[in-house]
Order: C-alpha cells, then structure tokens, then sequence
C-alpha cells in the first residue's frame, strides 16, 4: 500500500522536507521523483498570484486524484501539496513527491497527478500586477486538456 | 439548495454563496444555470457563456445534463487553473 | 541557452541546494522536476555499494547526454550529478534536476537523462554485503536497455 | 596504446590498465579483444564471452567492428550500472 498524504495549505512548501518524509528510515526506495510548480514573474510585471480554491472539494479531489494514480503505479508513498491564498514570484505552488522502487513509476505517477491536478482540482489562480492593477483571472489552456486526455488513451 | 460561486464568477454574481430554491421543473444543471439567468444582471453575465461554466454536484465534477436531484451543494466556476 | 551544471564527486547529493541553484533568483522558472536515485538496503541485507567509474569519460558521458537533453527539450537549467565510491543505503547516486518553463519538458529531459545514463554513463555498482562478504557486481538490466531504446523511437 | 579495464574485467584481468603493442594485422576491437585472450588465464576468463565486453575508445562508446587504428585509449568494461 502506498503512503499517501496530501494536503491544501497557505504555508510555504518544503522539498527537502518532503522529500525526506518519502525516504528517510526507509531504505527500500530506490527512485524519488518530485516536481515543482513555482509562480513566475511574468517579465517582471507580477507582484504575486492569487490562488481562490474551494474547501473540501479542493482536499478531497487532490485525494482523489493521489489514490488513482497509487491504484495504477506501483509507488510506494505520494506526497501532493498544493497552496492557497497569495503567493509571490519564486514560491512554489504545488509539490509532488513520488517514491518507488522503479524510476518510471516515479516518474509516470508524479505526471499523472500533475496533469490531472491541473484540469480537475479546484483552485483559480488571479493575477496581481506590480503596479498595483489586478490584471485579471489566468485562462485554462487547452494544453493542459490535452494533456489529460492522453492518460486515457494509454489505458 | 446551496449554491456557491468561484473565481469571475463569483465576482460576477456578487456572491460566494447562497441558497435558493429552484422551481420544479428545474431537473438538471442546465436547467439550473438558464433559470439563475433570469434572477439578475450579474447572473446573466457571468452565464451568458454557459458552456464556459464548470459545475460540481455535492463535490464532485457533473456535465450540464446531469440532475441536481437530490444534489445539496451546487458549485459554479470557470475551467480550473491550478497548479 | 540552459544553464547545464554536471559532475562527478564522492560527496553527498544535496537536493535542496540543488533544486535552489536552478530556481533562486530567477522568477521565469515555472516547473522543476527532480530525479533522486537513491541507494536501498536490498532487504536489509546490503551494507554498501562501491561505485566505480571511468574518470574523465564518465564526466564526458554525463555531460554529452545533458546536452543532448538540452537540445531536445526547452529547459532553463539541467544538473546532473553522479556519486563515486562507497555509498550506503538511503544515500542518493545520482540527482538529476530540470527546471522548464513547461512541465513535460522538465519531466521529459529529465527521465530522458536517467534512461541514456543508465546504459551510457560509465559507472558499475558492486554489492558489499552486511555479513561482510562482498556480494558481487550489479548486473545490467535489460529493461533500461528497453528504456533508452524508446527516445529513438520517438524521434 | 594504453588499456583500461573496469568491475569484473579488472578484477578478472588484475589489473586496472596496461600498456601494450598489439601486432600490426589488430585492426579492429574484436581483433584486439582476441589477441588479448591469448595472453594468459585472467584474460582469457574476463574475455570469454566477448560479446559481454563494452568497449570505449578515446573516450567514445564502440562497437566490436570499430578501427582502433590511431586510438590512444581503449577501455573494456561490463554493461554499465549506474544511475
């Protein structure tokens, strides 16, 4: 059984924390994959990220979606974080942590959380210019559909 | 039922939530989202698009001819852009 | 141009040092993926394994298949790092780290690099058993064989 | 031309490199890899299944028909394990 743990939290992400929640005092992990999604500063023109999400649908879809990718990799802990609230250039916005004994399953199940993350979880991410404007709602990419899409066309 | 509202949709509308009580006939979230329309400018722009509208039924993603039957949370908002 | 940073050392992977050095100071990283291979314990039964290497090729290879990754995929930052000599389980190997403005390119040319390392980069891992007894050489897998065949085929 | 040999080839061979002058009708690694097996019992063990033996000339992955006219270093090693 994978160790899953995941949350939806206003305070900073921790790699290294993290990552030693997935491997330390257990050597039977060979492979660690983590992927980090870190707010830009579009050119300079952004002060910071917004980031609205809608409680208890945002936990339990990101659960959902951790559980789904345990269920069809064979990892052995999945760690999925991702903030709410204001966030500045720099900051990461999710954290995905996948261990396995066999890298591809580290690296397959960390890819699948994130594309599915991206299309299904329920966050909405609102722009802050630096010259104090709100510059507006960020828009979906089609990419990001796409991206989904092909998990189901391996299946 | 309960009906919240997220990102420009909220802001649309004004509200982050309320809840209302649909007519009978109301059977289906496409039902519901052509009949709050009608209860206001807000509400008319922020679904006069409504295939740019998500919608999740007491948690969980639904498709606009599901039916809210039975549903106690209704959530609307634009395609998510987390992560 | 990405920022390729590779090397071959016998001092501990530091993953959070790591994974600053591509994203500090620089607001236009949206997406770090990283690669951990960590040494395990075979069942409790492995005291350490002793990495040997070629110098100067093995520093070569690694280099050339960063580049090659660089080229293929659009990425900022790249760092490859691989251990030498005795390193115990828990301890990591190799840290591969690409960040991307684009996710599956991060993701990509880092399982990219794992892949041509583990059928290019001139390293041999040998088992030292806990009971004291030296347990031999690692053999090559055919699977990363398979694995690296792949990318070609993608081509 | 200098010789370099790695994990269980060294430790077959007994040695981590060597210096040698193979005769002039060597062209090839195969043929290199053959004349070398001639030169006693630890060669012959590390080198009995060629087609085990990776090869590096100069620093360069090698197939078994590659020239090694003009190399200046030639390393024989198992398939490789790391990462």
């Amino acid at each position: 059984m994978a160790l899953i743990r995941t949350a939806v939290t206003d305070a900073p992400l921790d790699l290294a924390g993290e990552f030693a929640g997935v491997s330390n005092g257990r050597a039977d992990v060979g492979a660690v994959v983590t992927f980090t999604g870190l707010c830009r500063d579009e050119d300079g023109r952004l002060e910071a990220l917004e980031l609205e999400h809608y409680p208890g649908m945002a936990e339990a879809e990101i659960t959902r979606i951790a559980t789904l990718a345990a269920e069809r990799w064979d990892v052995q802990a999945l760690t999925v974080l991702h903030r709410y609230g204001k966030v500045t250039p720099g900051e990461a916005i999710v954290l995905v942590v996948a261990a396995s004994s066999h890298r591809h399953a580290a690296f397959e199940a960390a890819e699948f959380v994130m594309d599915f993350l991206k299309t299904h979880a329920p966050f909405w991410k609102k722009e802050h210019a630096l010259d104090g404007s709100t510059a507006g709602w960020v828009e979906a990419r089609i990419a990001d559909d796409e991206a989904e899409a092909r998990w189901n066309k391996d299946a | 039922m309960k009906l919240l509202y997220f990102a420009w949709v909220r802001e649309r509308i004004g509200l982050t939530d309320e809840t209302v009580e649909p007519p009978a006939h109301i059977g289906t979230v496409g039902d519901l989202l052509g009949w709050l329309r009608t209860r206001g400018e807000g509400y008319e722009a922020a679904l006069v698009e409504p295939e740019a509208i998500r919608v999740a039924l007491d948690h969980d993603h639904a498709e606009h001819d599901a039916s809210i039957v039975g549903i106690r949370e209704v959530a609307l908002f634009p395609p998510m852009t987390g992560g």
